[in-house]
């Protein structure tokens, strides 16, 4: 009985796409090997991180040799809007969509309608309660973890912490958090002793930093990637008595991490590559060609410090690039593009030589 | 007909010319047109169609309100939270509930301006962050749900596309229509093109403008749960708060509703959002970075009202 | 008929009286919160966090008396500060008259808009505003690509004492700053954003209160008819205005970049409705004609000091927003009874 | 009179905004049946009365009842139902909604409506948008209204003026017949010539008292004018001798077949050195459009306009300026920035130009704004906003700023129109001073004995043209009446 149900259900499904798909296959190409059409959808525009990310998934997409075009649809929207583009996306007729989801659940319906149709879905970066999707994100409970761990030991295992989180509710936020706290519960000795948002957004932390940063009130900094203008401040408001802080791979903190080491900084440098993007790119074209992929790919962080990775460090501050730069150029066993075919960030039907 | 109608019938015929050029434009780029694309189109409207409706009555009655945005998302974080896990039933009732609130909220504000004779645009802009925080506090944290069948009433199963466009329309024959025949709807029109002699016709200006601001209300509520509806979700944040109030100045703007008050209705504006909606999907076909769909309705927007304001100078100097 | 000073005094008087009665309650209640904030250098961080804003303020200020409103503003800082940062490369005298071209330009347009084709300010600048966004969106990836640190001088004149007395306290970073001689928190209160904005609000109220142009600026914002029939050509004082607006905000952005030390498109957004609201709070009409850039100061301190209440208060956005937008209404509302009582 | 009884009555009535007393313990009475005029110089409580019993604002203190019931109007709407129906000055009906919509706000009946606007020989189109509709017929329209709701009491606030002579006395004859149908009228207006021909009693307000009621009649003018002014000054109705025409004096301007507009056609005169030219005609005969274009506010179409001899254009106010022309326009609050000082709005022409957007030169202009204010005897008390002034006061500042300017040719549209008897005679007073001093002056009225009283010639227009130019001897109401109407005048 049970079993019948489902095999009605199956065979419902199926009959579903196939009418759902009988227009479109007329018209849209059919997807094979070579020719995939990848749809993009980001819902935060205008921001080095997310851009780089796009980037990421052109260069890929060029180099992979089996994408036809990546079409882009990046802007500052909000759940409605973003779930619009995933619709508009699929009347385009791609074949498989990335997405980078403003919000966990409110797009929900939009992939569902895509999956429903036979789309491929990878949700990266920012993770959705989507079924029948592929994510593909750094670990932000390792991150929070690690960064915690090398902070508290920087600090020598006791201290007050400045805790500048990223923005309430967001995915990474929580879950960097929960990672973050559960290490900081094990030091009784240590105390969050002020939690403050930045919403990721450079201004709100550099005057928080500089409204909060007083001498002798924190022994250790923690932001969720608004890092350096936090390094900067401590340089006029401690007078150049630095206190170890966790940042990202930003180019420019990166940098500071490398120079301020002569006057006593400590910089934990906890990398959230922005090319996760090309990683996602990889997974897509992988389920296109039909390989088994698991349904959750995190790539796991390290903390480094100039103590320890001094070559590391040394070589991944890029000084062409911009200051909010990601500054990983690879992810191995997934990206296979140069720095500079990254930097040029051409999809496949941007130019004449497939972009390459 | 005299000048003036004529003149209004032809925004609006321009408005909906050029709503069918682009949905024409769009519909020749898709692989097919089909029940499941019409719903994308009204779909990705609704809700903000349904917000620049209720900026357009309350810009109609010479005000303004920047807390729109922040009414909906109050709703939206609302029914998000109270409508997770309830039967069908129970939303129903919820949802009325919350368009209730949404009346009250909006009533509320008429009544400060009303009563504390401070601009509406200062007392908007401080009640939008105040309605922000409260949406905050609701939901901490973008999420919540709400009944799949409610859901399916407001957005429709894939891919029926009547729905979603029976709740566009109706607000327009069920609230629209009675008001702008009503006592209400003669005195909002007065309100907004002369307080004074509005006044002197007997016209009660401050229950007006309360009355006023609780329609808007009554539309940002429903834009709100139609956010919930569609999304099955709700985002407490004030960035979605200002550009969705901006966008509905846009968009009662672009449709025809004139920002000194007096002038326009409610139909241009759905239109105007239709306009709104296509421009980007049009320029993504054509593989352009939709960044330039902002400079485009941007640039649209200044030129309708500048083209509108020389065509208002034109007919005037003919007096 | 000899002393033409009373500028409509009394009523401006009360209110800047109860303006400072709000920023001293707020000081109060966030010194009993945290002692710190009784201190001078706390006193000096606020000077320092409300310079931005301040330079905001004083540019939507004066498109205000004049009638308007410039909600580009946000996106006009924005864009100095990328121009400055992106173009650094080619030495800050270029980057900075680039900023400063785009600034003129871009208010030049809003002015000219209102002015001559009779714009309704609140579309033009929505509009401009939308316009902006797309540009900087695209140019991020197109011709403004490159790196978009902050130059260091930029950095050091948006953040830095104007005497940089680290090297005068020696071993007492662990130490309370209360401890420290009193000359030097003197001292590191002269801040350069402090110091950059007492200097633009000298020549901001100097302009108004002092030259022809502010008493036209005053006259178009209060009856335009009247200014163009006294000969007054009204668009050219409207371009001006908005051209100062968008010079001012320029300047804020640079600072605001500078104190971020990256530049990013959403910069000054959080900035926007806060400069509408320090200049609402400071009594300013927004029907133009009648406010000073004196009000707009305290209502700059008072915005400034309520948000690091708020932080002290370590209340939650929520609460935060709640507050932010009661402050704000209360304050227009009292202003409101106060003016008509006068 | 003895039989009629009494329908409205107030007594001891007070208001006050703020701090100012604008009616204190005033009683008025009206009768049914009769037309009531309601007097007053400027400031004297009368416009604070009518919105009293229009349901505008209420009173302080005191008491109203009609028909010997006490009531209180808490709205417009609440007096329209009580039976008292205003008709103002400017037309209580809302611009962008056509008249039908107007009527259907006020609960108005449309065919009682048509009965009544046809009965005045008038009709309009319904579907018409107010603001589309000329504002003599608008005031008829809004009377029209007005009598559909068949009022016990209609209140005319200045209705009549700048009336063209056909509607006013449309006007006239409906306040007869309300009268013979036993119902009410006040009548409020600065024309005494017809509060002597058509009012049965008139009640003059000073200083927010009732100062005096009378019946009305011919030659009530002294006892109205003394009531008004109180032991202030009297006025004369000739004025001093200092009018010399001295024809030998060169032309200052000269227009040459002007045409703009509907109206201007083909329209030519010219004005001396020296010289109080007047202006008369009919309203709507586009003379408002004249003083525009000579003041550089609105474009001329064809024609041309000298200036010394010398063809000139002025495309903007500032032209006109430049060449000595200045303009004192009908409606004072265009002129006039209300919420700021005397200081300020008498200097304001000295910023006109960019060169002069620097520094100002305080001490200067001190003593030029001084120099205004004691030449013009402006009422100082209230300087820091020119909004909380008189209107007499307002008017002086709007001259004044151009006698800190500078100027050799004034143009002065209808300058004394809602002003008290005391300030107009000052402001006759100042008019030929300038003439005196070798300026011209363009003055039009729409109070045709203005004329007599202060220019020393006079032209008419008649349908975009030139009907007749009159030197003062000529210049008789009757005369210029009968231009103004297209009768042409023996010279």
């Amino acid at each position: 009985m049970n079993l019948s149900t489902k095999h009605v259900k199956a065979g419902l499904a199926v009959a579903t796409s196939i009418t759902l798909m009988a227009g479109a296959a007329v018209f849209a190409a059919p997807a094979q090997a070579n020719n995939y059409k990848i749809g993009v959808s980001n819902s935060w525009a205008g921001n080095s991180w997310r851009e780089t990310m796009v980037c990421a998934i052109k260069a890929e997409a060029t180099l992979s040799g089996k994408v036809a075009s990546v079409t882009v649809l990046s802007r500052n929207t909000d759940a409605a809007g973003q779930s619009a583009d995933i619709r508009t996306l699929k009347t385009q007729g791609v074949n498989a969509i990335i997405v980078n989801s403003g919000d966990p659940s409110a797009n929900n319906a939009a992939i569902a309608e895509a999956v429903a149709a036979g789309i491929k879905v990878i949700t990266v970066d920012n993770s959705t309660t989507a079924p029948n999707t592929t994510f593909v994100a750094n670990d932000q409970v390792a991150y929070g973890r690690v960064g915690a761990k090398a902070l508290i030991k920087a600090m020598g295992g006791k201290g007050n912490i400045l805790y500048m989180r990223g923005a309430s509710g967001a995915g990474a936020d929580t879950d960097r958090d929960k990672g973050f706290r559960e290490v900081v519960a094990k030091y009784p000795k240590v105390k969050i002793t002020k939690e403050v948002f930045t919403n990721w957004d450079w201004a709100t932390g550099g005057t928080l930093a500089n409204q909060l940063l007083v001498p002798g009130k924190f022994q250790g900094v923690w932001t969720s990637g608004i890092d350096y203008n936090v390094v900067t401040a401590m340089g006029k408001k401690l007078k150049n008595k630095y206190i170890p802080v966790v940042g990202s791979d930003n180019n420019e903190f990166i940098r500071l991490s490398n120079t301020l080491t002569s006057k006593g900084f400590v910089g934990i440098v906890v990398p959230n590559p922005a090319i996760v993007g090309g990683a996602a790119l990889k997974v897509a074209v992988d389920l296109l060609d039909g390989k088994m992929v698991p349904a959750t790919n995190l790539l796991k962080p390290k903390a480094l410090t100039v103590k320890k990775n001094k070559k590391n460090l040394a070589s991944r501050y890029v000084p062409t690039q911009e200051a909010t730069f990601s500054s990983t150029l690879s992810l191995p066993g997934y990206t296979t593009f140069t720095p500079a075919q990254l930097f040029r960030c051409k999809a496949p039907q941007d130019s004449n030589d497939g972009g390459r | 007909m005299n000048v003036i109608q004529l003149k209004r019938q032809s925004w609006n015929l321009a408005i909906i010319l050029l709503a069918l050029v682009l949905g024409i434009w769009r519909i020749s780029q898709l692989p097919q047109f089909g029940a499941y694309e019409a719903r994308t189109f009204v779909l990705g409207i609704l809700p903000i169609a349904l917000l620049s409706m209720g900026q357009a009555i309350i810009i109609i009655g010479g005000g303004i309100n920047l807390a729109i945005g922040a009414e909906a998302v109050l709703i939206n974080c609302l029914s998000a939270r109270y409508m997770q896990d309830t039967t069908f039933t129970e939303s129903v009732v919820l949802a009325i509930v919350f368009i209730l609130v949404g009346m009250l909220i909006g009533a509320l504000i008429g009544w400060i301006i009303a009563v504390s004779g401070i601009a509406d645009i200062v007392v908007t802009l401080a009640t939008s962050f105040l309605l922000v925080g409260v949406a905050m506090y609701v939901m901490p944290q973008p999420g919540g749900g709400v009944n799949q069948q409610f859901a399916d009433l407001v957005s429709g199963k894939v891919p029926n596309f009547i729905p979603p466009l029976i709740w566009l329309i109706l607000p327009i024959i069920l609230i629209w229509i009675p008001l702008y025949r009503s006592k209400l709807g003669i005195s909002m029109y007065a309100i907004g093109s002369s307080k004074e002699a509005a006044f002197l016709s007997g016209v009660n200006v401050k229950l007006t403008k309360i009355k006023l601001y609780a329609i808007g209300g009554l539309f940002a509520g429903l834009s709100g749960l139609v956010l919930t509806g569609i999304t099955l979700s709700s985002s407490p944040f004030a960035n979605i708060s200002n550009t969705a109030t901006l966008n509905s100045v846009a968009g009662a703007v672009l449709g025809g509703v004139a920002l000194s008050g007096g002038v326009g209705g409610l139909v241009g504006p759905a239109l105007a959002a239709l306009i709104l909606f296509f421009i980007p999907t049009i320029l993504l076909a054509y593989g352009i970075d939709p960044a330039y769909s902002q400079i485009i309705t941007g640039a649209l927007t200044i030129f309708v009202v500048l083209f509108g304001g020389l065509l208002r100078k034109r007919t005037a100097g003919k007096k | 008929m000899r002393s033409f000073k009373v500028l409509d005094e009394s009523r401006i008087s009360k209110s800047m009286l109860s303006l400072f009665g709000i920023l001293f309650i707020l000081y109060i209640v966030t010194g009993l919160l945290d002692p710190y904030n009784f201190s001078i250098p706390a006193i000096g961080n606020i000077f320092y966090l409300a310079a931005a804003l301040g330079l905001l303020a004083a540019g939507q200020t004066i498109c205000m008396l004049t009638g308007g409103i410039d909600l580009s503003l946000a996106m006009i800082a924005t864009g100095a500060a990328f121009i400055v940062s992106v173009k650094s490369s080619s030495g800050l005298p270029i980057a900075l008259s680039l900023a400063l071209l785009y600034c003129v330009v871009i208010g030049a347009i809003n002015g000219l808009a209102v002015g001559l084709l009779g714009m309704n300010p609140l579309i033009m600048t929505l509009g401009m505003n939308a316009v902006l966004i797309g540009v900087f969106t695209v140019g991020v990836t197109t011709f403004l690509r490159g790196s978009s640190t902050v130059p260091d001088l930029l950095i050091t004149l948006s953040t830095a004492s104007i005497i940089d007395t680290s090297s005068w306290v020696s071993e007492s970073v662990s130490a309370d700053p209360r401890s420290w001689p009193v000359f030097v928190s003197i001292i590191d209160t002269l801040t350069w954003p402090f110091f950059i904005w007492a200097l633009i609000s000298a020549v901001v109220l100097f302009i108004l209160i002092k030259t022809g142009l502010g008493r036209l600026i005053y006259a178009v914002g209060d009856n335009a008819r009247a200014a163009r029939l006294a000969g007054v050509k009204v668009w050219q004082v409207q371009t001006t205005a908005y051209i100062l607006c968008a010079i001012l905000g320029g300047m804020g952005g640079i600072l605001l970049g500078g104190q971020s030390g990256a530049v990013a498109l959403s910069l000054a957004n959080s900035f926007l409705l806060p400069s509408i609201a320090a200049v609402v709070i400071g009594g300013t009409s927004i029907m133009g004609g009648i406010g000073n850039y004196k009000g707009t100061m305290m209502g700059t301190l008072i915005l400034t000091s309520l948000s690091s209440l708020l932080t002290t208060l370590n209340s939650s956005e929520a609460v935060k927003q709640m507050i932010y937008g009661a402050i704000v209404l209360t304050l227009a509302w009292i202003y409101a009874k106060i003016s008509e009582g006068a | 009179m003895s039989g009629q009884s009494s329908l409205l009555k107030i007594e001891s009535l007070e208001k006050s905004y703020g701090p100012v007393l604008a009616l204190k313990n005033a009683n008025f009475e009206v009768l049914s049946g009769e037309i009531h005029a309601l007097l007053g110089a400027n400031g004297a409580g009368k416009s604070t009365l009518v919105k009293i019993l229009t349901g505008v604002i209420s009173g302080n203190s005191g008491s109203i009842s009609l028909n010997g019931k006490p009531v209180g109007f808490s709205s417009p709407d609440d007096a329209r139902k009580n039976g008292i129906a205003p008709v103002f000055q400017d037309p209580a009906l809302i611009p962008d909604l056509s008249i039908q919509r107007n009527l259907a706000l006020t609960g108005t009946d449309e065919k009682r409506f048509i009965t009544e606007l046809s009965a005045m020989g008038l009709n309009v189109n319904l579907n018409e948008v107010a603001v589309n509709i000329e504002l003599p017929l608008l005031r008829m329209i809004d009377l029209a209204r007005a009598l559909s709701h068949d009022p016990e009491l209609l209140i005319l606030d200045e209705i009549t003026a700048a009336l063209p002579v056909d509607l006013a006395e449309k006007v006239i004859s409906i306040m007869n017949s309300q009268k013979n149908k036993g119902k009410s009228v006040i009548f409020i207006s600065h024309r005494l010539a017809e509060i002597e021909e058509i009012c049965d009693r008139a009640t003059v307000l000073r200083d927010g008292i009732n100062v005096d009621t009378f019946a009305a009649s011919r030659g009530s003018e002294e006892r109205i004018v003394a009531a008004m002014l109180g032991d202030k000054n009297k006025v004369s109705n000739k004025l001093s001798d200092s009018k010399k025409i001295d024809r030998s004096n060169s032309v200052f301007l000269e227009a040459k077949s002007i045409s703009a507009g509907k109206y201007l056609k083909d329209l030519s005169f010219q004005i001396r050195k020296g010289e109080v030219l007047g202006v008369a005609a009919l309203e709507g005969q586009g003379q408002d459009l004249l003083f525009e274009i000579l003041a550089g506010e609105s474009k001329l179409e064809t024609g041309e306009i000298f200036v010394n001899n010398k063809k000139v254009t002025l495309n903007h106010p500032r032209d006109a300026i430049s060449m000595g022309i200045s303009y004192v326009p009908g409606d004072r609050k265009s002129a006039l920035m209300p919420q700021r000082s005397i200081r300020e709005n008498l200097a304001l022409t000295r910023f006109r130009g960019i060169s002069k957007w620097g520094m100002i030169n305080t001490k200067s202009e001190e003593n030029q704004v001084d120099d205004a204010i004691s030449s013009l005897q402006i009422d100082t008390r209230a300087k820091s906003q020119v909004k909380r002034l008189s209107g007499g006061n307002q008017q002086k500042v709007t001259i004044g700023r151009w006698v800190t300017t500078g100027f050799d040719l004034l143009l002065c549209f209808d300058p004394t129109r809602g002003i008290d008897v005391g300030t107009k005679q000052q402001i006759y007073d100042l008019i030929r001073k300038f003439a005196d001093q070798g300026k011209s002056v363009l003055l039009f009225t729409s109070e045709l004995r203005e004329i007599q009283m202060v220019c020393d010639r006079a032209i008419v227009i008649y349908e975009g043209k030139v009907q007749a130019d009159l030197s003062i001897d000529l210049c008789s109401e009757e005369n210029l009446m009968n231009a103004a109407h297209g009768i042409l005048v023996a010279k």
